[in-house]
């Protein structure tokens, strides 16, 4: 039947590349979640400008040059229009080369990489980052530790963060920014375990030796969680303070059996932070529907379609360029945004304003019930520097 | 790199102890999994490229029997029968019909195996990582020996591991059956044709490695994060220690073990960013100096 | 003559790949008896002592070993049914000791005989006593030769298969071991023998089989066979 | 006697005959396949397809030459993705850093990779059986932490970002897409014929000496050492060339394309398509690659559908599917095996 | 002319050869003998490079070759066969037989031709024929008869042309009929191609029929050489080696 087709051409599919399988599955699932809850609300306020989304979710198995065939097939075989790019960061790099060749409107959501929007070499108009950037978790993680340096006296520090880009990036620039606001403090040993690394024990004896009053650390997830049952039965965290900017996240959060107290760190998704109703809302619609609370990938993708769809009716159109054009300097409502409110920064198309923060976990819900908010004013200030200290602009 | 740091441990006696033991708390772990690698290896002359998966199971059968036993013993207890059971009936069904094709189509079914093992557990206990945390027992502080820091879980560890070693080493040289099972890793054939039943062999050597593994998991379960794939870094790891070894020899898994855990805990002082690094190389370094390992037999 | 055959083949055939070997192969030996199976390089008797005992695949046909079908079974049965294999290439375990080699080959007889000992193995091979602790890679071939033939008989066999066992051996050594097989037949064992070397083999049998092209071409006993001329040089070039 | 020699006089200039015409037959048939490769674009819109066969063409050259290795020299090395991974970063680098013409590039970077395989080489074909694959395993672990490590050249894990820049010559645009199609399907064919002809040769057959029977080759007066350093160095090349392939197709080069999942993939082709004969590895590519592509797009649980096929293939039939296919056909012919 | 001076050879305790001196004349034809161990595999191994001598020279034509690997050896002319026949099992005779002839040509490594040069095929069909394979050189070795794998191996060290030629007992595991062709066929080749020829051999009908020279290897040590009738008749070596039933069988 005529209609039939009609409403077939009026579909527009938006592909996207994310990990499903191999040990970062439980993150790329949680992207797709985030993504599903929002575009089910999407479609039934009538699509992008009338015409209904259909997602296209591929499996790139964590691969960059998986992550870039299955880009280029999603465009080129299943007539996507639109990619959202929920692949981890050098996936994203890969996803982003696809975008620049083949032109099409591209969302990265998971790549927390400054320099994939920060480095005027990789920009490209088509291209959007709807994730949090490293440079701003490390300026007021940087700036919340140094306060509780100088309240606390914690002079001699150590690091132990995933040797990677992410951890050897934001370890360096969170040691920058406490330095800077606490000149007196000082690294007095590193670790790098390997992402991944199943065995911690040298690292934490290695910490142990070192006898420092405070310890930051990125890792994340299953390795963090290692790390703390693993430093748990040598008691270090008794021994000093502990900063791990990963720690708030459901995911540790809620799998750890014997959390210690008092571990300071920076929110990712949690449902009590930002302290509004939109917020506790969404979680609690994503914990109803796929039965475990949101990442801090969830909210990131699901950014992604919030913005695409307020693009595109300031567009009224769904054509990419448009939606590009309308992106831009775009500032929508949302629930994970400082003020309420979240911006696709025009300058270099990546996303500001999302709620950002640093406070101490509890053993229960709701896990981390004081967020000491970070300030997005020198967030920008000191990210203009940095930006310079780097040579970007 | 961070001379300093590792000549300052060298000089220090509670450095020295705490890295020691913690090397050894390391490599004992990485034993129990290689010494079933290498005994598989030294048997069967197949490299079990699913001994890591072996491990994940172990792992996730003890965290599955304490949720809902309460027990530790059961835990471990599961954690090595079940992944016994499994190795029985991997070497019985599957591996067993490719003995005498190409090695690499052995290669080919474990890695078949890894793939499929790793997905059944994402089906069964989902693709979150879980963990199992440490039992009350051992939620105590840690000792202090001799200037080092000595968790007494590890200590159990460490002696499960040398108890496994022991065990193992005088089974093999001291007993018929592990007469037997020497002379099978041999000549198969003949020990058929001696009315020894090889097959049994086989199953059982395999059901013994893959419950070492799956003992090793099911120790690590209370420590580590338990997710799909989890078996891979260790397998890798463990390659390292029965190649520097010497495939298929047991006191050269030991030695390989230590020989591991020691540079990973000292490396981790000297060369924070390369220790990885320096496993790989020690390796080449043995290779090249001696070719089949520290304690490897000469190839034909 | 009225002894029961303790093993009997009936029309054996068997394939390596597509190129059949034995064509319907037939041969029995009676309690008591030492068979000789003789045939040119390559007429398949090696083949035919590892399709008896289960290594080589027979595609179609029967062996009964004193009444019970053991065709088609593993090794291993078909060796607790009472077969002992003495390979051509002795296989002897070259990294245990000559005892532990013993000790692996131990194991009671079909019908839980258990006449062999190691005690019993040293007085009939005195030269094996003194070397017991020894690895036995570091045996001379003659010494192999008699410790696989020790080995098998520690399984205490109703039926022994022997392989060239005189191959490779300095003349000395071959007449030794001859001299033990005839000690053996001594005491009531069934032998099969393989062997290129008449001279040691004629002295040995009281039966003899030739086998030609993976056929049995000829049976009879031991001195019908040296009085017959026409089979003598056209199969065993005598 | 006469008979046999008149049996070979008859017989051996026919045997000489069919070594000489192989030749010229392998270099028409990839003459063919090349003109079918070409007009393909003109019959078929699917940009996919030339994806797909733009990723044959590196894969291929890559699973083949590590084929030169595994089959016809018996060495089975667990690291030979070291050297895919050392031609898209050396391609990428010298691209990025130099913008020197691709030629140049391409050039430069198979000389990097002889010295670097040479050296490599040297010390691991020393080694035998599992302890070659595991040393050839270490030092590919070695280059990827090295990668890893090495932020300021390589991007670390992040991998070379910022595209390869790839300026037109002699016409050849290879950032235009059918250009660089038809460019890898070239560079696929070319490099199959020089394996062909190097597995023909004389020296193809050294190899076979020292697969089969190595201690026998160096009593026929083979350096058994040389050789298997040339073949090492040779295979590394070309593998090299794969990941040059990669590193355009992708415009970038990641670590993962020096990790032992690279190598692990080869194996696995290989072992898919076949070792004994000269095109089981391409064959292999393309299931392998078909086998990707579908089963992710129907399912998340990938690893359990490949798991299942790899079973197939090796408890099923225990061999890859052209040399099932070969021995299948061998013995048809010659009459049935009952 | 071969000349073997105090090679000596120990695996930790046993001195499988011990301080042996001998000289091989030019196109001599000599057996040598001994009991199972006596070392006379590990003579040959240290004479061919497969293992090195813990002291002694090794001198052919006045070049000292001790210590030097097997190519190197093998190119200087000294060929051997195997005690078990030692071949490559997947290529065909032909392919084999042309294979080595490159690589006695030193091109082994040449990659931009194809088989087979005239004069490399020449070579390997002359080899061919020398040892009765003509007819089977599409077969492939390793479905070939114990008989002809040691034919092949034999021919393998024939193509390359060698000065001496050292067969590790070639009648191994044959039939008396194969056993006396095979014998035949060697002193066909020593008399024919005028090379040195040194045999190991335990069939002593074989050894006494055709050597004119025997070296009798006891313990790593040379325990007597001489002509077939003197070694016959040497009490040490009946005692050692032959026993009495040989010498008696001998003796008829
Ligand atoms: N594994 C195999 N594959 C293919 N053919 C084989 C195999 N083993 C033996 N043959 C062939 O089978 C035939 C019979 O071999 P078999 O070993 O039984 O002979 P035999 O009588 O014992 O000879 P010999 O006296 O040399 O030991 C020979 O032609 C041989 O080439
Ligand atoms: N690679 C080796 N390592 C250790 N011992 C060895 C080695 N090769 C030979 N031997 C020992 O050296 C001695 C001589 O062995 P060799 O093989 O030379 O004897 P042979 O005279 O050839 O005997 P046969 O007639 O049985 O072939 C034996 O005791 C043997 O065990
Ligand atoms: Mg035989
Ligand atoms: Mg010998």
């Amino acid at each position: 039947a005529p209609w039939v087709a009609r409403a077939q051409a009026k579909t527009i599919k938006v592909g996207m590349p994310t990990i499903l399988s191999g040990r970062v599955a439980q993150l790329g699932t949680s992207s797709r979640n985030g993504v599903m809850l929002e575009i089910e609300k999407v479609n039934a306020a009538g699509g992008l400008a009338g015409r209904q989304i259909e997602m296209v979710i591929r499996d790139s198995k964590g691969q960059p040059q998986e992550a870039a065939r299955v880009a280029r097939e999603l465009v080129n075989t299943d007539g996507c229009e639109i990619l959202i790019d929920a692949e981890a960061s050098s996936g994203a790099f890969a996803v982003h080369e696809v975008a620049r060749d083949l032109g099409v409107l591209c969302l990265h959501t998971n790549s927390e990489t400054s320099a994939l929007t920060a480095d005027p070499k990789q920009h490209i108009p088509n291209a959007f980052r709807t994730a949090r950037q490293g440079v701003h978790d490390s300026i007021v993680g940087g700036s919340y530790a140094a306060a509780i340096a100088k309240a606390k006296g914690l002079k001699k520090w150590a690091t132990c963060s995933p040797d990677y880009a992410y951890g050897r990036d934001t370890t360096g620039e969170y040691v920058t920014y406490l330095k800077r606001f606490a000149p007196d403090t000082e690294i007095i040993s590193e670790s790098w375990p390997k992402l991944f690394q199943p065995d911690y024990t040298e690292v934490v004896t290695k910490i142990l030796q070192a006898k420092p009053q405070a310890l930051y650390s990125c890792l994340w997830g299953g390795d963090l969680t290692s790390y703390i049952d693993q430093a748990n039965i040598y008691a270090l965290f008794s021994q000093m303070e502990v900063f791990a900017v990963n720690m708030a996240d459901y995911t540790a959060l809620t799998v750890v059996k014997n959390l210690p107290k008092g571990i300071h760190s920076g929110n990712r998704y949690i449902k009590t932070y930002p302290a509004t109703p939109e917020n506790a809302a969404w979680g609690d619609a994503y914990k109803a529907k796929y039965n475990e609370y949101p990442t801090n990938w969830s909210w990131e993708n699901a950014t992604a379609i919030m913005l695409l769809a307020e693009a595109s009716k300031k567009a009224n159109s769904a054509d990419g360029k448009k939606i590009a054009e309308a992106l831009r300097g775009l500032k929508i409502k949302s629930p994970f945004g400082a003020d309420g409110t979240v911006t696709m920064r025009a300058e270099d198309q990546t996303l500001v304003g999302y709620a950002i923060g640093w406070g101490t976990t509890i053993p229960q819900e709701p896990y981390v019930p004081q967020v000491q908010a970070g300030d997005w004013k020198t967030i920008f200030e000191l990210e203009a520097e940095w930006k310079k200290s780097k040579g970007y602009t | 790199m961070d001379l300093d740091a590792l000549t300052g441990c060298l000089a220090s006696s509670a450095c020295l102890v705490t890295q020691t033991t913690s090397g050894f708390i390391i490599g004992m772990l990485l034993f129990l999994v290689a010494v079933g690698l290498t005994l598989i290896f030294g048997v069967l002359k197949v490299v079990n490229f699913s001994h890591g998966a072996f491990y994940m199971f172990g792992a996730y059968f003890a965290m599955t029997a304490y949720q809902f036993s309460g027990s530790f013993a059961l835990a471990m207890l599961c954690g090595a029968a079940g992944t016994a059971i499994l190795g029985l009936i991997f070497e019985r069904v599957f591996m067993s019909r490719v003995y005498g094709a190409d090695v690499l189509m052995q290669l080919l079914v474990c890695y078949a195996f890894v793939l499929i093992f790793d997905d059944v557990v994402r089906m069964i206990w989902g693709p979150e990582f879980k963990s199992m945390g440490m039992p009350a027992a051992f939620q105590v502080a840690p000792l202090f020996i001799a200037g080092g820091v000595v968790p007494p879980y590890y200590l159990l560890l460490i002696g499960v591991a040398l108890a496994a070693a022991v065990i193992l080493g005088l089974g093999l040289a001291r007993t018929r059956i592990g007469k037997v099972i020497r002379a099978a890793a041999h000549n198969p054939g003949m020990v058929s044709a001696l009315g020894i039943n090889t097959g049994l062999i086989y199953g059982g050597v395999f059901a013994l490695g893959g419950m070492l593994a799956g003992l090793a998991g099911a120790l690590a379960a209370p420590v580590r994060s338990l997710t799909p794939g989890m078996g891979f870094s260790v397998l890798i790891e463990s390659f390292i220690v029965t190649v520097i070894g010497g495939m298929g020899s047991i006191l050269g898994a030991l030695i390989g073990a230590i020989l591991i855990g020691m540079i990973r805990s000292f490396g981790s002082l000297g060369f924070p960013l390369f220790t990885e690094g320096l496993m790989y190389l020690f390796m080449v370094i043995v290779l090249v100096s001696r070719p089949t390992g520290l304690f490897g037999k000469e190839v034909a | 003559m009225s002894a029961q055959p303790v093993v009997q083949v009936e029309d054996l055939d068997v394939y390596y790949g597509t190129s059949q070997i034995l064509f319907g192969v037939g041969l029995s030996v009676r309690q008591g008896e030492t068979m000789a199976l003789l045939g040119r390089n390559g007429a398949g008797k090696s083949t035919t002592m590892k399709a008896i005992m289960g290594l080589a695949p027979a595609h179609r046909g029967r062996v009964t070993l004193r009444g019970k079908v053991v065709s088609g079974l593993k090794p291993h049965h078909i060796a607790r049914a009472g077969l002992g294999f003495v390979p051509e290439d002795r296989q002897i375990f070259p990294e245990h000791t000559v005892e532990d080699n013993l000790a692996i080959g131990a194991k009671k007889g079909p019908n839980g005989e258990d006449e062999w000992s190691i005690r019993r193995i040293y007085d009939v091979f005195p030269l094996l006593e003194p070397l017991r602790y020894r690895i036995a890679a570091r045996l001379s071939g003659g010494e192999q030769q008699m410790l696989a033939i020790a080995r098998t008989l520690m399984g205490n066999p109703a039926l022994l298969l022997l392989d060239e066992p005189s191959e490779g051996l300095a003349p000395i050594i071959v007449q030794r071991i001859g001299e033990l097989l005839r000690q053996l037949r001594g005491t009531g064992a069934t032998v099969l023998i393989a062997e290129q070397n008449m001279h040691f083999c004629l002295g040995l049998a009281s039966h003899a089989t030739v086998i030609d092209k993976g056929q049995i071409v000829y049976t009879a006993g031991i001195e019908e066979l040296k009085a017959n001329d026409n089979i003598r040089q056209r199969y065993l070039a005598l | 006697m006469t008979e046999l020699q008149a049996e070979q006089a008859a017989a051996v200039p026919q045997a000489e005959a069919g070594l000489q015409r192989s030749r010229y037959f392998d270099v028409l048939i990839a003459l063919a396949a090349f003109a079918v490769l070409a007009i393909l674009p003109m019959l078929t819109g699917s940009k996919a397809l030339l994806d797909f066969v733009i990723r044959c063409s590196a894969f291929g050259l890559f699973a083949t030459s590590l084929n030169l290795l595994v089959g016809y020299t018996g060495l089975v090395s667990f690291g030979h993705g070291m050297f895919f991974g050392l031609g898209a970063y050396g391609f990428g680098l010298i691209m990025q850093r130099t913008g020197v013409p691709v030629p140049v590039a391409f050039v430069a970077t198979l000389v990097i990779t002889t010295i670097i395989a040479a050296v490599i080489g040297a010390i691991c074909v020393r080694l035998k059986e599992i302890y070659f694959a595991f040393v050839t395993l270490a030092f590919q672990m070695l280059i990827h932490s090295t990668i890893l490590s090495w932020v300021s050249l390589t991007g670390g894990d992040q991998g070379l970002r910022g595209g390869i820049p790839r300026p037109a010559f002699f016409g050849i645009d290879l950032s235009n897409h059918v250009h660089l199609y038809i460019a890898s399907c070239a560079l696929l064919v070319i490099g199959l014929l020089l394996m062909r002809q190097i597995a023909q040769s004389p020296f193809g057959y050294t190899l076979r000496m020292i697969r089969d029977n190595a201690n026998r080759a160096s009593f026929v007066g083979i350096d058994v050492w040389r050789a298997k350093l040339t073949i090492f160095v040779l295979a590394a090349l070309f593998a090299s060339t794969g990941g040059i392939i990669m590193a355009l197709f992708v415009s970038g080069a990641y670590p993962e394309f020096a990790y032992w999942t690279i190598s692990g993939e080869g194996i696995f082709i290989n072992m898919l398509g076949g070792v004994t004969t000269f095109l089981g590895p391409m064959v292999g590519t393309v299931l392998l690659l078909i086998l990707n592509d579908t089963v992710t797009r129907l399912t998340e649980y990938y690893g359990i559908v490949l798991g299942i096929v790899i079973l197939f293939f090796a408890i099923g039939l225990r061999k890859g599917l052209m040399d099932f296919v070969v021995e299948w056909y061998t013995q048809r012919r010659n009459g049935p095996g009952e | 002319m071969l000349e073997i001076r105090a090679l000596s050879k120990s695996f930790g305790g046993v001195k499988a050869t011990d301080n042996v001196t001998l000289n091989f004349a030019d196109g001599s034809l000599t057996a040598v003998i001994g009991p199972n161990g006596a070392g006379k595999s590990t003579f040959f191994n240290l004479i061919t490079g497969a293992l090195k001598p813990d002291s002694g020279q090794i001198l052919l034509n006045g070049v000292d070759l001790a210590g030097r690997t097997p190519p190197e050896i093998v190119r200087h002319g000294i060929g051997r066969a195997f005690q078990v026949a030692s071949i490559f099992p997947s290529l065909t005779v032909q392919e084999t037989m042309l294979a080595a002839v490159c690589a006695d040509q030193r091109r082994a490594s040449v990659l931009h031709r194809r088989f087979p040069l005239a004069e490399t095929r020449d070579r390997a069909g002359h080899a061919m024929e020398l040892l009765g394979l003509v007819s089977k050189r599409n077969r492939v070795a390793a479905t070939l008869s114990h008989g002809d794998q040691k034919l092949l191996d034999i021919a393998l060290a024939l193509v390359l042309d060698p000065k001496v030629l050292l067969l590790d007992e070639p009648t191994a595991g044959m039939g008396t009929e194969e056993r006396w062709r095979m014998i035949d066929k060697v002193r066909e080749l020593w008399e024919k191609q005028k090379i040195t020829v040194v045999f190991i051999e335990h069939d002593m009908d074989i050894v006494f029929k055709i050597a004119p020279e025997i070296v009798v290897l006891c313990y790593g040590r040379i325990l007597v050489t001489g002509t077939p009738e003197a070694i016959r008749r040497n009490e040490a070596v009946i005692e050692a080696y032959l026993g009495t039933e040989h010498h008696a069988g001998a003796a008829v």
